[in-house]
């Protein structure tokens, strides 16, 4: 919205076209030099209107702007408010002392800011010499004296970023904490001392998942290697294993 | 030792090479032992002279805690073109009052400048960080130790200054301040 | 019409912030429209006999099909000490990062910082040491017992800070001086 364009609405509309304020206590400021209201007797309820007009004018409501202003409105009023009872005693400080001191602060800082662009108005155009020089360093030199904690901070996301960029993280392989060779002859000597072992209640209530499917490889193998039977009574039912009285070849077993 | 125009010469060189401000301890470092404080400062003071003779697209300037080689503004143009930047950004109302707050009141914290403002202004401090107008100058040691910043020494260019205590004090602006709201 | 004595002027600023060759075109572009080309080639004539006065210590000299400002010979040794002065109050880019790693990390090892960079950071360190930014710490009772390197008591000093806890996080880093700034 174009700023100097008002609501087309009817509504009375404070005669003023109000510039772009910085918050409320800029309006406030503009308020009372443009208007020339004492600074001691603001009028609480236009600076009310003045402070709807300005969040009226926002685009998008910002809450945190507006609670900046409705900050400063519940203050005014406060002092109204305080203003209206009667003092206690001499050392009561004036409710609008504080108010005053802040908007005088603040007319200080605009002033100091215009300063500011004043000189660097002078400044457009002033570019430093650099002469190429085959022993200057590179311009990512920084001034020590100028390196803050905010650089030394984004120093380190950048190392980090890179190193993780360069050492993705390695796909996750479990360590290989059960052999089937170790299996194998763990199971044979259980079916041999058993004679008639039930592999299933065996197989199912070991603690770890890798652990049971290394012992149904095992079991497997040592029907392959014709030193254990298997014998199952019906579907689902419990295996038994028993021993063939082949001796187990472990010259063959492998290392996996 | 060297002659006057000599040693204005490798000033000049030095100055030229730096692309920055340098101080005169830096200088007298380049210029290598038995010059004198007093003569490098006189050798500047021809450069200077030097380059405010028509014809010099130069000067020397005292900025930033040294001497610093720049292009004259009146070139801003020609320059500008050249380089073909975009003029550079200026900095906006609530840049400049942030600066100013930091400029007099330094070191100083976000909640500090927030409450002199009326508004919230970490957006703004923002800026004026990528900008390196200001940097964090520590930890302030109340509740939440908040950080301070301060100006940088690219402050001090961007503004001419030769140092901090080159900003006109508070009192000098006001009065300019109070000359403005005068005139009609 | 811009005088002889402004265009050499001109020319100078646009040589002077170029620090490399520049064709005449160019020099003409910048000097915008209605300068000739023998204008201004003798506008750089002029330029050239100020810099060959005594008291200057630039050159303009005439390469590769263009013209250029640059440090007259004779100065190279001053030039060279100066910068290898300024470079004692200077952070590379690599010493910052191994700052940055010893401060977060530490204490840390040689061979962990070179792991976290990706480059061998032994020099850097040692410049580290140096500019007494860091110290060592002892050593790590791991095979070959490396050297443990942690940041100075002056480190501190340095960032305003009372203790390393009040280096910032990531978080705050993030929030003082994230992406996304505001526009100036």
């Amino acid at each position: 919205m174009d700023p100097a364009v008002l609501g087309r609405d009817d509504a009375p509309r404070p005669a003023v076209v109000l510039p772009v304020f910085e918050g409320p206590l800029d309006l406030l400021l503009h308020l009372v030099r443009e208007d020339k209201v004492s600074i001691w007797d603001i009028p609480i309820a236009k600076v009310c209107d003045q402070y709807h007009e300005a969040l009226r004018r926002m685009e998008e409501l910002d809450l945190e702007v507006a609670g900046e202003y409705l900050v400063y409105a519940a203050w005014l009023l406060l002092i109204k408010s305080r203003s209206l009872l009667p003092r206690r005693d001499e050392d009561d400080k004036d409710p609008r002392q504080e108010l005053v001191e802040r908007l005088i602060e603040y007319e200080k800082v605009k002033a100091s800011a215009s300063e500011l662009a004043g000189l660097a108005e002078l400044r457009r155009g002033v570019e430093a010499v650099r002469l190429a020089s085959p022993e200057a360093p590179d311009d990512s030199e920084l001034i020590l004296e100028e390196v803050d904690v905010v650089a030394l901070g984004r120093a380190l996301q950048a190392v980090l970023e890179r190193h993780q960029r360069e050492h993705p993280p390695a796909m996750q392989l479990e360590p290989i904490r059960f052999s089937v060779r170790e299996k194998i002859i763990e199971l044979m000597g259980l079916i041999e001392r058993e004679r008639s072992f039930p592999l299933l209640s065996h197989v199912l209530t070991r603690p770890d998942r890798l652990e049971s499917v290394t012992l149904l490889i095992a079991a497997l193998e040592l029907l392959r290697l014709g030193t254990a039977r298997a014998h199952q009574r019906a579907a689902f039912a419990e295996i038994y294993m028993t021993p063939t009285g082949k001796p187990l070849p472990l010259e063959n077993l492998g290392d996996a | 030792m060297p002659e006057l125009h000599e040693l204005a010469a490798m000033a000049e060189a030095i100055l030229a090479v730096a692309g920055e401000p340098v101080t005169l301890e830096a200088l007298l470092a380049g210029a290598g032992e038995g010059v004198e404080r007093e003569r490098m400062e006189q050798a500047l003071e021809l450069v200077k002279q030097r380059h405010d003779q028509p014809g010099s697209g130069l000067l020397l300037e005292r900025v930033g805690g040294g001497f610093r080689l720049a292009t004259r503004p009146e070139h801003e143009p020609a320059v500008r073109t050249f380089l073909g930047y975009r003029s550079k950004a200026r900095l906006s109302q609530a840049g400049l009052e942030t600066l100013a707050i930091v400029a007099y009141r330094q070191p100083i914290t976000l909640p500090e400048v927030n409450f002199l403002r009326g508004v919230n202004s970490a957006a703004v401090v923002r800026t004026l960080i990528e900008r390196k107008l200001i940097v964090v100058a520590g930890r302030k040691q109340v509740v939440g130790t908040p950080l301070l910043y301060r100006t940088s020494r690219e402050f001090l260019v961007h503004f001419g200054l030769p140092d901090l205590s080159a900003l006109p004090t508070p009192e000098e602006v006001a009065q300019v301040a109070g000359e403005g709201a005068s005139a009609p």
